[in-house]
């Protein structure tokens, strides 16, 4: 039977988390420098489109269709087929397209690894590949009936599917395509820090979709992710902001990326713990997000919009959370804090493998397409910018 | 007194005005422009044809300085914002006439 | 009786096609100089802000009160009389402000033909007039019982009434008043791309409440819409960019163009067509938007923002692609490729009808304001740029 | 029993007003001099995030407790003890959250009154106590069972709580803290029209979940004050339009000024009112605060983004004409118009102590607060901008 | 070496550069600036009322050439920046005392 | 003809405008730049340490004029620009060759 109300619901929720992906257009292209603000927005964009496209064709029967073996799903979807108007709660076409805008922002996010240097054409092909070989298996084993289910590993919102797997992706690919020149002793600060929290204040937003609209239902449990939500990014936002403060002047994109910390730990433990475990969960993603960041800028690592530090750390964080804070009154499952210190070995478990393969397979797609056909624009395509390379457009003049 | 005009890469202000103020120069005036270079621009393939490149944002910082400064401030922005790269820009010198302070009547003195 | 669902639903819709306007002027805005960029978004709230009022005085009662001769509404809702909480699934006063974001959504299409030389005065009496003698019995002929429904026309969310409407008079409007000041020689470039992709996401957000709400339901219907639509702004989106990437340098203005055509041409559509369905219409939307924005620019026209490239001719293709491809088993009708080749041929005389009245009484309209008013600022105006001539403000500076 | 239609809604509603608060940020942002553009965005963010964790810790309780003395609420539901999935027609903890939501904007918008020259620290502090001694008791008071509601004031989404309390303590801040350095003398233009514009179209949106989310169902009331929301807001925009052009070149800035002018005053009416009411209501708010605005100017106030003299004045206004328009048939109680002219001595005592409580109080926080800590930055950082001085940011180069 | 400074209207630019580089010049520093004409700016009328015009955008063009190619310029940035309208613009040439790269420590030569 | 460029306080902007007008003078470009004078910027204290200032926003106006205006134009801005604070600006006077009209072949006098 379908649900007015969470058909309403999720349908309103996945236009909101399909607003996120050029939310994450607009923060990526508010940071990079000016000459490839366009190319950042542009990617987001390209991603969507791409994502939109190989979801209908094949990728939502891969990670929903029948399971094969526990590792991914069967092609039985292909085009829709047998995905109708029918459905328990909400229509399969409904919950098939709530999926699609998850699998677009997923590969938007990655481009932070990328940034201001990866080839247009190589990016098209990467993310038919990466959506198809690393996030439709992922999105498989947590949701569609695989081995991660199976072992009850638990992912509300999608802290393993689309933040571990984007942010270690990204993490990859930064390592493969290298640094952009002159990383480290030229300035690369950002261009436009409005745009930047602008993008910020529409992700916080649409996060709220992709939370509580993972209850597939307008209740209870919506409305605890939801609630769990807001107090994560809060508490996060002030973590960092107080972290930055004590080490110097705190900076407004801080604040923004500590409150995305915050929404990337609780994506995964939104609708299994209580709202208030949302303040500590919130508050450490903040820290340890930094940490990474920290990390990673004296590590001299070029990933060099922090989806790793931020989605990928945060995305672990979140899970081991998960396992933590869980509360069976919630989500039915009880975490270490409720006496079921399993959970949290699961989710280790899970994690362990979702970093493991998100980064080794992103590796071996990123080499062969840049054995193939290069990964990396050129030296002098680089310095003009890809504004004006690859678009022949330019953010100014 | 000169005003010593450069044109660099954006990415490399920093370093040029770390340098900078490391030897005790400050005043500077600071604008966002675009430019292109003597040398055709950069010629840029595009699916095997050349694409003629449009501008590209530099930085332009204007200092006025006595005429005994002009040589180590050529140096310094040589030495910080060079990457040996085309592009790394130009630097200018123009005369001037006069320099007036706004908050008082001070007038610097013309040639120093 | 009212469902809360529903009710729930079309209210959310409403407000999200109400922010389709700002974001039509953000996007129109984006795209000129930046002397006009003020005026671009002033106008568009300007046409939300008369049309809302026109629509509750007269607006709504001329398109949706009693009909009459098939031609028009009666004057029984004048005011909002008889509009109430009531209604048949969603309260009647739900419907009306619902019908209402969309008069003014399509005002401010309409505002691309006179972009950076209309005189805001005569904007304002052209479009009380344009609303009232152009929308109004389009509405009311396509979805107020007129003779369109009667001939069995089908028009899910506003192709005809909104799109073509907007599109064929915009080029009206621009044949009228006239080229701008060195068009075809001087630079004009847009001065903010972002800010045309921001709107562009805007408006692909806005989009979901345009034709999911159309369902006026949180059904099967509105997911069907809704996945549809998507799935044609994206293959809309990469049609174009192909297009655009064979001929040179791929622009992202070019990506969210063609996005824009996929979302215009899947518009009458949404409703009637499988979801897969999509894919070709978005596909082939992209192709003939482009063209015909080529052949605009060939022909010299000035119609400035492409409403006619993009809206007027997406709109066409849309009305008469539904006729081709609606299946009976979403929305009760069946096109020719279902072997009913009558409805191609109804949607055709239902598109010709309203191409030529938009367009001629656009005509007559401007035709009469030039006369009494003067449709255009004068020659220092704009040269100085709207912003300042009228507004007394500016971008920058 | 929880009604999933109006849980819906009330989520959805919630993410649209936690928009506002960026939205607000980007609104005065762009009012500002470019050298506080990030600051103003960066206090909204830091307003809401704040407010997000005073209010689970104790906010909510103070408002929504068990009513001492008809003053404030008790501390049964701190750390939302009691908070939870169940409810009548919604969830408890979405009602919370709801309310969380206004709290947060309200204190946003409270910033106008220290732009460009709040010691951060001290906004901070400033911002506990104001909630916590000013907010949550007008909450009680209007809707947690206070004083107001046992007399009969009528509130309905908060012109009162939000905006009259909002616009007074920005007043008096102002007041205490003092006119910026050169004001009067000095050029202070908006640094950034379109995003203020930007900032005002995400304001329009968003006060639909506002006003039509302050039903609390999908319901015909909720569908009432959507629609009277939107009217008023036309006509606020078109009034100040109006008047604006007979005194010279009518601006954006007024358009949208007008829009919020219109919005604030059917906030507290929207669920009162007929519909048709709110084109009186919208027009008259635009004049009340056009003429409030143009008083402060001449006073030579620095209550720099006009709070007081939108949210404030038009509060006020639309408390009033509350009393005047309310028709039993819509929500319940009769106005002077329908032969009750008691509703209106009631709102007008309720303004009255509203004014004077938020006033006084913030006068004595903000003292404290100066003598303790000092309220504003040193002239350095002022004339600096608190972009750089503060967050060590800055909005270009 | 003069610099040649040209500040023309925005939508004039892409028909100047394409001159330009007809002829082959090439080096140019881009800005986006405001400007008013000495012929007191364009006097709007608003509702009867003459109104101030303020600050219209225009782009400036900065040139550094050879003495011998200055007159060329100016004559090719007329030609093609040139509406007949009030607004066109002015060109303006100042004195340069020397050039230098920051790629290489190259010096173009100061007169030529 | 001498180029008097005066970099200002953005916000003292329109008092500054509003002199030049009421003295007669039009003609001016304005951009929009950052700026460090020379007295090391301002020294902000952020919690007990002292941070080096950036840069911070300035206006940049150019008036070409005659010799003779040239005084009387540092006088307007001088009085109407000045706070009294670090930060008013600078006026730079650069010596000018040559002015050409876009519009028409006029050409400005050189010398006047
Ligand atoms: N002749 C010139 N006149 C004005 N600006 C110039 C000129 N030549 C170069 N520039 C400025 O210097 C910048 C760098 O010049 P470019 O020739 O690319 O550097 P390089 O000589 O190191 O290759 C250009 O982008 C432009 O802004
Ligand atoms: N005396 C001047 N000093 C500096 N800039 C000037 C001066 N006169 C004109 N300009 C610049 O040239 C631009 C065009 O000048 P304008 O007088 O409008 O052109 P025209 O002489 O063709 O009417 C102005 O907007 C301004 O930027
Ligand atoms: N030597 C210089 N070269 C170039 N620009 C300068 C120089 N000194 C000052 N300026 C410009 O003038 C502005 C004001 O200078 P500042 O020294 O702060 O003023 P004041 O002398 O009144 O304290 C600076 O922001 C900078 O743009």
């Amino acid at each position: 039977m379908i649900d007015s109300g969470a058909t309403a619901f999720v349908l309103i929720c996945t236009a909101m988390v399909m607003l996120m992906t050029p939310a994450v257009g607009l923060f990526y292209g508010g940071l990079v420098r000016r000459k490839n603000f366009i190319s950042m927005i542009a990617l987001a964009f390209i991603a969507f489109a791409l994502v939109s496209i190989q979801w209908v064709v094949c990728g939502y029967s891969l990670a929903f269709g029948t399971d094969i073996c526990g590792l991914i799903g069967g092609l039985d979807h292909i085009f829709l087929q047998g995905v109708g108007m029918e459905g328990d709660g909400i229509p399969d076409l409904l919950f098939m397209v709530f999926q699609m805008v998850f699998a677009g922002l997923a590969l938007a996010i990655v481009t932070s690894g990328v940034a201001e240097r990866i080839k247009i054409s190589s990016f098209i092909v990467f993310g038919l590949l990466w959506t198809t070989l690393v996030y439709d298996p992922l999105a498989h084993w947590a949701w569609g009936g695989g081995w991660a289910t199976q072992l009850g590993a638990i992912d509300f919102a999608g802290g393993t599917v689309v933040h571990i797997s984007s942010g270690f992706s990204a993490l990859a690919l930064a390592l493969i395509i290298g640094r952009r020149l002159g990383f480290g002793g030229h300035g690369m600060e950002p261009n436009n820090i409005p745009m930047v929290l602008l993008g910020g204040a529409l992700l916080w937003f649409g996060w709220f979709g992709f939370n509580a609209g993972s209850a597939l239902a307008a209740d209870g449990l919506a409305v605890n992710a939801f609630v769990a939500t807001n107090i994560a990014a809060a508490t996060g936002a002030l973590a960092w902001f107080a972290l930055a403060w004590v080490r110097g002047r705190p900076g407004s994109v801080g604040i923004i990326s500590g409150a995305i910390a915050g929404l990337v730990a609780i994506t995964p433990a939104a609708g299994f713990v209580a709202p208030i475990a949302a303040i500590p969960i919130g508050a450490c993603a903040g820290i340890v997000c930094y940490a990474a960041l920290v990390f990673r800028i004296r590590r001299g690592l070029d990933e060099s919009l922090d989806a790793w530090a931020i989605h990928g750390m945060g995305g672990i964080f979140g899970a081991l959370a998960t396992g933590i804070f869980a509360v069976a009154a919630i989500g039915g499952v009880n975490g270490l804090l409720y006496g079921n210190p399993g959970l949290l070995l699961i989710q280790a478990v899970d994690v362990t493998i979702a970093v493991g393969y998100s980064f080794g397979m992103t590796c071996l797609i990123a080499k062969v397409i840049d054995a193939v056909m290069g990964l990396r624009v050129t030296e002098e395509e680089e310095y003009v910018g890809l504004d004006i390379a690859q678009h022949g457009e330019s953010a100014r003049v | 007194m000169k005003m010593v005009t450069a044109i660099i890469r954006p990415e490399m202000f920093n370093a040029v005005r770390t340098a900078l103020e490391g030897e005790g120069i400050y005043g500077m005036t600071v604008s966002e422009v675009m430019g292109r270079g003597a040398q055709k621009g950069i010629a840029l393939q595009f699916r095997g044809k050349a694409v003629p490149v449009d501008l590209i944002p530099k930085l332009k910082i204007e200092m006025v300085v006595k005429d005994a400064d002009v040589e180590r401030i050529i140096r310094i922005v040589r030495a910080h914002a060079r990457t040996g790269r085309p592009g790394d820009g130009r630097i200018f010198v123009l005369p001037i006439e006069r320099i007036c302070r706004v908050r008082t009547d001070e007038e610097d003195p013309p040639e120093s």
